[in-house]
């Protein structure tokens, strides 16, 4: 059941050292504020899951909070390369991570099939390809029908799940609109969660019938954190911040400079400063929405 | 006639494969311009899919990333990624998927997973998102790759999503009933893959390319068609569509 | 791609005898009208599929229109037992229909693995119980990761899907909103659709980023019939006809009552009386809302 | 005291078994009733769920069917029915899922399918609809029937949902791992399994029912509990909301 909480009790009640943790959003209301605040309570030995781990994984991993991580397509995107995470995997600072491979399609479904309590995800895959060879979590299974051959990965049912949505009621009912990407499903899969949002509100309004809304008795704890998607997006509040997704691959390009960003932004800073980035950005230009 | 880069040429001509019925499941970058370009060119009516979940969309400026809220603001609709990875993709509904890579082979075959060995890499790259089922699920498969010798090789370090693997027989026996890679898009030309050994084949040379060009850039012995065309120049209408969309892209990204 | 058609047309074009069919919609926006006229052009040897087989497959199967049946849960809801389906079943009139008999979850899964284009579904069901002994398409397969055993059926593929929806637009793009069932999955998994709205319109309006909206390359038919769910609903413009259910269970409780009212209100009726059937109910106390 | 039916007994005992932490699968008929009962009364945050997808609803008057508008209408989301049944029941989210049936036995077996022989049947039932995974997803499974020989027998002619199978090993040995049938609920009684054999046992009668009564009406000889207590009769709050319900939904039903 629902817990309204400041982001930092959620943070330390709900994610411990050595938990595994997805923090979902695809491109759009990727939970960086959240993650800040996981980086400043200092958690470690984290195994974390993400179908395209961007600058949100780069900042975990180079602040050394991660021990493993599960994922598919590991990119700035429309930019280039994650820099702290090659230097984790090439050079092995500030460690080296574990990797576990798949594509987009297989987490997907394996985050679907979290959702729907099941061991497995089964899905048409893989076939041709090298993964299978360095991914022991990829295997197959046989239709009893038609004798097809079919990939099956383990389901992912993380310890926790970290999303950003655009609101919950006081109840801590959540909805989400746009791109809602699996983190749905993440939630779901998880066994707690944790949802910040551009807002609370005394009734989430007159949305669809068919709105994605996570029931208050689905989700563990929710905090408001204005801004908390940024340099991401939550639609009808704030546009994605293409200028500093360009901007990461030169900060992160050199360990100084990576740790005097991550010191000033995160480590000296609080969930407040989300807010202001968005507002200094975007108030002449886009009213919200909702 | 000389008055555009190779790189817009390769645009261009990506998007002249492009037709009003098709479905299209878009990457970033290249993929993306030419798909929009067709859109805003002579396919009006085709669909435009990004794995974010946004079906039938029109962006006014070229994405970013493949989840930029331009991309579902002007969707017909936006699904779950689940949903866009089994029902959309998976359930064959994607004629033509779009993919490009870091390394190919004259096969088709793509890397973007690592350069050297997979578990201590020369470079870590970032893996294969998408790929490996766009190009098992789509209809057929459209590759938009500049040419280069650190990318056109021999011998890929890692298959992250499969072409035509050594010839013509390996997709069926890898249980893949789709085309696969049926046009290769660079900055020099069209190729298409031999009908008989499915090898990618230069069928059309780029205004001012030369074979030399071709084979200084690719790291095997490259294969020409019997009879090389010349892929018609862009026309003025194609550039200047192409380059409004890229100045509204510029200005949007760099928040001007 | 889409054809806007007359109801009769997009029958005549699209269904033929022997086909299998799925007529969907699970209480709300069942297409009743469409399922007239399929029984108007005198359709034989159907296969026809259906979570909740109520009046509409009552009525097919009466007619002799049906050879077998693909089910969950054949009741008139909240009614009784269906009396058409028993008269075949338990004593062959008009002739006695072949039965493959699923659970519900079953045969969701099923539609959802035919929309997703795999061969089979794989879940957790049918643990402890008889179905199994009388379908022999109930299989397992295993779990390669924890050796769990999972129920596994062939998905749903039916050559015809037949919906009802709110409204298309010109182009053909369909939407639907409410109570969905597993209409979209139904479309998306039959090699022909026919699509019955309430209205055809300009635009499709305001609705949510994530509206259940079947692009027009997904639809082959789509015939405006105003009513067609009738005695169903359609969430915003009429509600459900509760009494017609009920009074469904005389009206089918005999051979020749049944026959004078198929007579009277199919055969030789179309597709307009839908739209009378529902002003006429509901126009003192129902706006349409789009 | 005397101024109830057996019916209405039968739900309001079914009610009080829910609390406001329940998410319920509620079936049509008696378990509609009794859940909205609930909600009207002492369990006001109850989430109620119906298989056609409508999660959280607080209908006005009982729907027909499992998919009348207002359950919609009433929501907190509707979710498609693939959904409901992967994410929501199989999910594990469900804490009680509520069964009936035209047949049962003292393990809280059920048939909803035929009477007589499945392939030459005497009646031809429904079918099972939601019910065999209903029974094993939630956490645990209430039942509402009305007592009688014809539906309360020695031997089922199908098994259509599974309770405790024939003893206490019977779930764990097919796989469940969920608690099953917790409570059966009649118009004379509540039963519960005993915990050592599972078969249920009667542990409240209903306001001047006798044992005989309980014995005339079941197709076995029934276990009582070593204390069986009396069920508390109605009270004229419950009885009201109750029948007020019953008032608004026949008027709504009927079209008057």
């Amino acid at each position: 059941m629902a817990t309204i909480l400041s982001l930092k009790d959620a943070v330390a009640r709900n994610i411990h050292d050595g938990d595994s943790i997805a923090f979902e959003g695809f491109t759009h209301l990727i939970p960086h504020a959240a993650a800040h605040e996981v980086i400043r309570q200092g958690r470690k030995d984290l195994t974390v899951m993400r179908m395209t781990p961007d600058i949100i994984y780069d900042q975990l991993i180079g602040m050394g909070c991660v021990k493993k991580m599960i994922f598919a397509f590991a990119g700035n995107p429309g930019v280039g390369l994650l820099r702290r995470l090659r230097d984790s995997v090439e050079n092995g600072w500030p460690h080296r991570i574990e990797l576990e491979e798949h594509s987009h399609a297989a987490m997907a479904n394996a985050y679907e099939a979290g959702a729907a309590g099941l061991p497995c995800a089964v899905f048409r895959g893989y076939r041709g390809v090298d993964l299978p060879k360095v991914n022991a979590n990829i295997k197959t299974l046989t239709c009893p029908f038609t004798g097809e051959e079919l990939a099956a990965v383990p389901s992912l049912r993380p310890d926790v799940a970290v999303i950003h949505a655009l609101k919950a009621d006081r109840k801590g009912n959540v909805f989400l609109e746009g791109i809602t990407g699996v983190q749905k499903e993440a939630v779901l899969a998880a066994k707690r969660s944790i949802v910040t949002v551009e807002d609370i509100v005394d009734d989430l309004g007159p949305v669809s019938s068919n709105a994605t809304v996570l029931p208050r008795w689905t989700v563990t704890a929710v905090a408001k954190v204005p801004g908390g998607a940024h340099p991401s997006y939550a639609q009808g509040y704030y546009p994605r911040d293409n200028a500093f997704y360009i901007a990461w691959d030169a900060i992160s390009a050199d360990r100084d400079r990576f740790q005097a960003w991550m010191r000033d932004n995160v480590l000296n800073a609080g969930p407040d400063v989300f807010a202001e980035r968005v507002s200094s950005r975007n108030s002449a230009h886009l009213e919200p929405t909702a | 006639m000389s008055d555009f880069t190779p790189s817009e040429m390769m645009t261009i001509a990506a998007a002249r494969a492009l037709s009003n019925d098709d479905v299209c499941f878009v990457g970033i970058g290249a993929p993306s311009a030419a798909c929009n370009l067709a859109r805003l060119t002579h396919a009006p009516d085709i669909t435009l899919i990004y794995e974010s979940g946004t079906i039938g969309t029109a962006p006014d400026v070229l994405p970013l990333s493949i989840g930029d809220g331009e991309l579902c603001d002007t969707a017909l609709t936006t699904v779950s990624v689940p949903e866009m990875f089994r029902y959309w993709l998976q359930g064959g509904r994607i004629t033509v998927g779009f993919l490009g890579g870091a390394q190919i082979d004259r096969f088709g075959n793509l890397n973007t997973t690592v350069v050297g060995d997979y578990n201590t890499p020369k470079v870590r790259l970032p893996g294969g998102g998408g790929a490996p089922e766009i190009a098992i699920s789509s209809d057929e498969v459209f590759i938009t790759m500049k040419q280069s010798l650190r990318g056109f090789v021999d011998k890929l370090d890692f298959v992250t999503s499969f072409g035509h693997g050594a010839g013509p027989d390996d997709r069926a026996n890898a249980g893949i009933t789709t085309k696969g890679p049926t046009r290769l898009i660079t900055d020099l030309a069209v190729w298409r893959p031999d009908p008989a050994t499915r090898e990618f084949t230069v069928t059309s040379l780029h205004p001012g390319v030369s074979r030399r060009d071709i084979e200084d850039t690719v790291g095997w012995t490259p294969k020409f068609a019997d009879s090389v065309e010349e892929t018609p120049a862009p026309t003025s209408e194609e550039l200047t569509v192409l380059r409004d969309i890229h100045a509204r892209t510029r200005a949007a990204h760099t928040g001007t």
